[in-house]
């Protein structure tokens, strides 16, 4: 029996020892050696993944990258508890999700690059593109979860938002719609301590864990950056929603290590004392010493791994710039699924303006 | 104290034993209220796909009894009783279409449509668009709309405006218990999201119904043809249009009535035409007239027919106030009087 | 000390016992006999109002009236325990509490006759006018009580509002706002079981009282139809609130025994045994059991409230009868404080339009 | 772990200590947000009653700084950071205005908007016509909008025109320093809302700012006079129209720009007379087309100044299509030769 109210759930201290508990032990015994390995070579390239983007940025090829450093944990351990049938609903920082539900590294800077609204198409991941109303997808995962129930499959939707999320009327209606139909749906809130310079405590007076409770849905609040602990509690959510008993929600608590995006800048409002303390938890140390103890880290195993990273920032970087720009006439595309004579027009009148300037007479250029 | 707490949502149905009542199958007349009910009722039968979202849409069969008997036909699970937040109804219906689902979602009156407007803007209308045609959200939302029942705030709202200039909606107004039944289907079967809304006052007017699709919703109809003036409007106020058609045509003026039906996109071509006949335009709406549909309309209509405009266009429109008590409403609609002022005004006799 | 997570609280038995609770009882010992008798006379007088404006509206007279029959306990007892300088935040259905605010009768039915979208002043019995769309009005309360703590003022905002509105964005978000900023603000929730034709079922699966623990609110489930503890419930929040203890959640647990509204059918939703049993709790039948055991009970008593009821209705009736119609042309006024140019054409050409007819000939009447 | 929650509402402020900036007091050269920024700080030296409350406006400043600052001189309780919730931000600014305060809201972003929108269109824009004047809403809504700055989804939005449309609404964009400096005081100070349009891509573009109130913020401005073509713009696009007419000039056609700054209402007195002079119209804004600000604007201008009218009234705007992936928008949004395209349009030259 889970006993859904308990303080911080860890099972990686920060030394590296596993923490035994029999209530959450059972949903990781898979997790020998090479299976924590895996987890860890996630991390490394994600992370390797998220500084690229940030050099990306300030090379000015991309327009803004939104860092999850710190965040790797929380991101890994849950994606990686998923079935390819389960669905992800995120909001604009889970990257790490987005590379472990298998997204090409391309599809996921695209939306950064400014080249499309989306990065990729969300049926051939199961995972949606990023969302950027804050907390609007938490309905959207609700709604796909009311799907699968009508469709009496056991798949199941998963949403991320963030500890600012929590204050968004859309997320607590989320919470009481999911909590109505009893919708196979998991509310992954990383408390990451900040939405943008705003501390949680002004989104919160309590744990952010506690509030789900009163709705009706069973939560958990757990070490965002112990992926054991993610890992189990993801498990332990997708088992309740494929049994039938409804939503859950999961608290993992972490820290935005980097600024809220590169066009941030933390220094403004942060003490940082507090990062500081917080490097001391880092997700990828903590699972590096455990790795170490049970003997899985060796001199070629740091090298194959630092060579995936490396190899996923090349791909990663030749990608985004070998983008091509969009065709000029793209801007009219597929604003309805249906012939709309209107935009037609548009589309008609913009496209003899255009033809209208010579080869070296570009629009845009004054003349 | 038993039932001091009501375990869960609604699990015992009342009729649902009741005999299945069959579509429609000849000509039949019915109110307009009805007609959508029987056209809803087809959608369903039509695609298993096909969920109702709302407040008091199951065993109430709706405030306005829209939906009724359909809870008892299809179940809990495809007639969805929700919590009391629009913007849920919305955002859930977001996920619904995005698992394969045609969600068609009741908004109970115009004035309870804005908490959900999130969502509608910022979601339901950009998805596709988003997604460069990978997600589809073939959504509807019902809102019944529009003044003139003595109504309390927030229940005699013309909010049309507000989604024609949203870039990804489609708009569909109707005003007779035939498009009521037919375009319903339309908009449930289009693959965009479609704002539908209703004429409430006239929810209660009976009309024959043909159980056919008819037209595209797109077109606009000439509900009355005429020579010397164009006169465009939609929902409700088709029928004041009528009229004032008829009483001016005792006056020997001539005008040709259109309903719009479709406020996003217009057909233009039709409204097009007319006016390069008649070279006189007028537009009614309830709405406020600052922003309302009758701007974007003149605007249109004097860039494309600029020189086949014998006089300024004329809107009579609800005034740039918030919707008034229902005992001043009368002052704010438009009705016969006003329209044919207009009328009068087009033709340069005041 | 208050224990704030009891089940229902109840101070007046169905059979008109006063349950003594140590904890509730210092917050009622004033209310000796002609105290109680005097809530006895306001929620007789405030059924009788209810009475006469639902005949009212089936007479023609008002176009719409939402009764508040079984729910008289639930608002008198809470109006009562405000003072003057508290500021009330009502739904539409607090016409019991606008009565003990000292609203005059004609202006309670001002709105539902159509005459005006708002009946009275706000400022003049520091109670807002009805709000209609649900939930909206706890924004409102929970900002006038964030101007009140800068005014350092010990006054309180308490708003109304249903079981059903606790599912709207805009009533959690007020929680959220109301425990970060720990503003002097009373969350009183009437669960009368039903939102129009859905059960509260629909919008909670658990008691509407356990939510507000999460946001960091205390909150208290008590017994709505027991004006006893309606009345200690609610002066203790206002003296959590006065004291700069924050916000306070109340669920009054009542009964909706009438339609939703004029308008609604409640027969095609509700099982009549439900009304059935709850009219064994009637609010009024409890205390007028309490009194004629204290002996407060006497047959002039009885003829002197009656009196005062029928003299309310009548007053109503002829207000409400008696209401002269808004003139034509203020359908233009107030919707500016400041002069507009666009709205004063508009309200120029209508005049003269009106005065284009002649007085035989009225403008609505065709032609 | 002892920083896993942050206890309160932030009590430590940095620079709290710090020498308090004095008001303008002479001319001055600013940036825009700097302007801005300067009107908050004295309006809330004018006025205790003024608090601003927003979204990360305390110790960041807002994330365009235009509440740099103002935190450490006035303090947590005036200048609020509230929790991530738009509808909450407005609906407690109500109650604010309620308790006689004048606050002043800021929207991060136009995209943000949406989430408030049910508060600002059915509560903030109808109390006073509600409550026949008892209850003022004086609270100003501080909007960033408009493109052109290569940003994500939701972070261009022209949503002005839903605003416009809104009675009991006074809608403001800016396009320069001083308007921005003086508008924001003067919206602060009126009696009715306002929406305060910021132009987010020329926040850093400067201007003298001199530290008075200026004409009164209904009155529309000629930016430069001209004889044959009235440009009417406002926000951003006012520089971009300023360059159009200069071009144009260089081609011999002599334009009036005008500079519309309330946009509800319009100052149609400024309007009619350029048009009857020139007797051509271009509006051009970044917002959608259809049932964008122009479409009203040339129908009213038809309506009132027809006769005068050489030619059909012409709009140079952004598309029907959500706003653009960063790089696509410049083909969406009107630039120098869209406006000038616009221009030969009117003249008749295409
Ligand atoms: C409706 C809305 N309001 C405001 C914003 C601007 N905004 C973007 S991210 C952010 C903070 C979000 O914080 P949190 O939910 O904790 O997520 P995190 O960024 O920490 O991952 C804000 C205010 C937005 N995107 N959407
Ligand atoms: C935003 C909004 N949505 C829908 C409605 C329609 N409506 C009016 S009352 C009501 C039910 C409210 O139930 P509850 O909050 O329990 O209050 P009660 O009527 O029981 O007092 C509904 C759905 C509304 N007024 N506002
Ligand atoms: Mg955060
Ligand atoms: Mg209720």
């Amino acid at each position: 029996m889970i006993d859904f109210s308990p303080p911080l759930v860890q099972l990686l201290s920060l030394d590296g020892e596993r923490i035994s508990r029999p209530d959450f032990d059972p949903w990781v015994s898979d997790l020998d050696g090479p299976a924590l390995l895996a987890l860890y070579r996630d991390m490394v390239v994600v992370r390797r993944i998220d500084t690229e983007a940030t050099a990306l940025q300030r090379q000015g090829e991309l327009g803004l990258w939104p860092p999850l450093l710190g965040q790797e944990a929380a991101q890994v351990g849950s994606a990686r508890a998923l079935r390819n049938d389960d669905f992800v609903f995120p909001s604009y920082r889970e990257n790490a999700v987005a590379y472990c539900r298998g997204v090409q590294l391309t599809d996921i800077v695209r939306v950064w690059r400014g080249n499309a609204q989306s990065g990729w198409d969300p049926y051939t991941v199961n995972m949606a593109t990023p969302a950027i109303i804050i907390g609007a997808q938490t309905l959207h995962a609700t709604g796909w979860a009311l799907g699968a129930q009508r469709d009496e499959v056991d798949s199941v939707a998963i949403t991320y938002f963030g500890d600012g999320a929590t204050s968004e009327g859309d997320v607590n209606e989320a919470l009481i719609f999911a909590a109505s139909f009893q919708a196979p749906v998991i509310f992954f809130c990383q408390n990451n301590h900040w939405a943008i310079s705003e501390p949680v405590g002004v989104q919160a007076h309590r744990n952010i864990a506690d509030r789900a409770p009163g709705f009706g849905i069973p939560s958990l609040r757990i070490d965002g950056n112990d992926v054991i602990a993610v890992l189990a509690a993801t498990r332990i959510a997708l088992d309740r929603a494929r049994a039938g008993d409804g939503p859950t929600f999961i608290e993992a608590v972490t820290y935005r290590m980097g600024p809220h995006t590169t066009a941030d800048d933390p220094t403004r409002y942060r003490d940082p004392a507090e990062l500081a303390e917080w490097k001391t938890r880092d997700p990828l140390v903590r699972l590096h010493r455990l790795l170490t103890k049970l003997g899985e880290i060796t001199p070629e195993v740091e090298a194959a791994t630092q060579a995936l990273a490396d190899a996923a920032a090349a791909e990663l970087r030749a990608g985004c710039i070998g983008m091509p720009d969009p065709e000029p006439l793209s801007v009219f595309d597929h604003v309805y699924a249906t012939p709309n004579a209107t935009l037609e027009r548009q589309r008609t009148d913009y496209a003899g303006y255009l033809t209208s300037f010579g080869s070296s007479d570009q629009p845009g250029e004054g003349r | 104290m038993t039932t001091l707490m009501t375990p869960s949502i609604v699990s015992t149905v009342p009729g649902l034993n009741a005999p299945q009542p069959s579509p429609l199958s000849e000509t039949t007349t019915l109110t307009v209220a009805k007609a959508i009910n029987e056209g809803l009722r087809q959608a369903m039968l039509d695609d298993p796909k096909v969920v109702l979202l709302g407040e008091d849409i199951g065993a109430l069969g709706g405030v306005f009894r829209v939906t009724s008997d359909l809870l008892a036909q299809f179940g809990a699970r495809r007639v969805i009783d929700t919590p009391l937040a629009e913007s849920a109804i919305i955002g859930t219906a977001v996920g619904l279409a995005y698992r394969g689902y045609r969600p068609v979602c009741e908004i109970q009156f115009d004035g309870f449509i804005f908490p959900g407007f999130d969502q509608i803007v910022s979601q339901v209308a950009k998805f596709h668009y988003r997604t460069q045609g990978a997600v589809r959200m073939p959504i509807t939302i019902r809102v019944p709309f529009g003044g003139g029942i003595g109504a309390a705030e927030h229940h005699s709202e013309s909010p049309e405006a507000y989604f024609t200039h949203t870039s990804g909606l489609r708009v569909i107004a109707v005003s007779n218990a035939q498009d009521a039944y037919s375009l319903i289907r339309q908009a449930i079967a289009s693959d965009d999201p479609v704002l539908y809304f209703e004429p409430k006052r006239r929810y209660h007017v009976k009309g024959e119904v043909v159980p056919e699709l008819g037209a595209p919703m797109e077109q606009a109809v000439i509900v009355r043809p005429g020579t010397d003036v164009t006169l465009l409007t939609y929902g409700a106020l088709v029928s004041t249009a009528r009229d004032a058609a008829l009483a001016a045509a005792d006056e020997g003026v001539s005008i040709e009535v259109i309903d719009l039906r479709s406020l996003s996109p217009v057909d233009y071509a039709v409204v097009e035409a007319s006016v390069r006949k008649t070279g006189r335009l007028v537009v009614t709406h309830e709405a406020a007239q600052s922003g309302g549909l009758g701007g974007e309309i003149i605007a249109t209509v004097t860039e494309r027919c600029f020189s086949y405009l014998e006089s300024a266009p004329v809107r009579v429109t609800g005034f740039d106030v918030p919707y008034p008590p229902a005992k001043l409403e009368s002052h704010h609609l438009p009705d016969l009087d006003r329209i044919l002022d207009g009328v009068d005004r087009v033709m340069g006799r005041r």
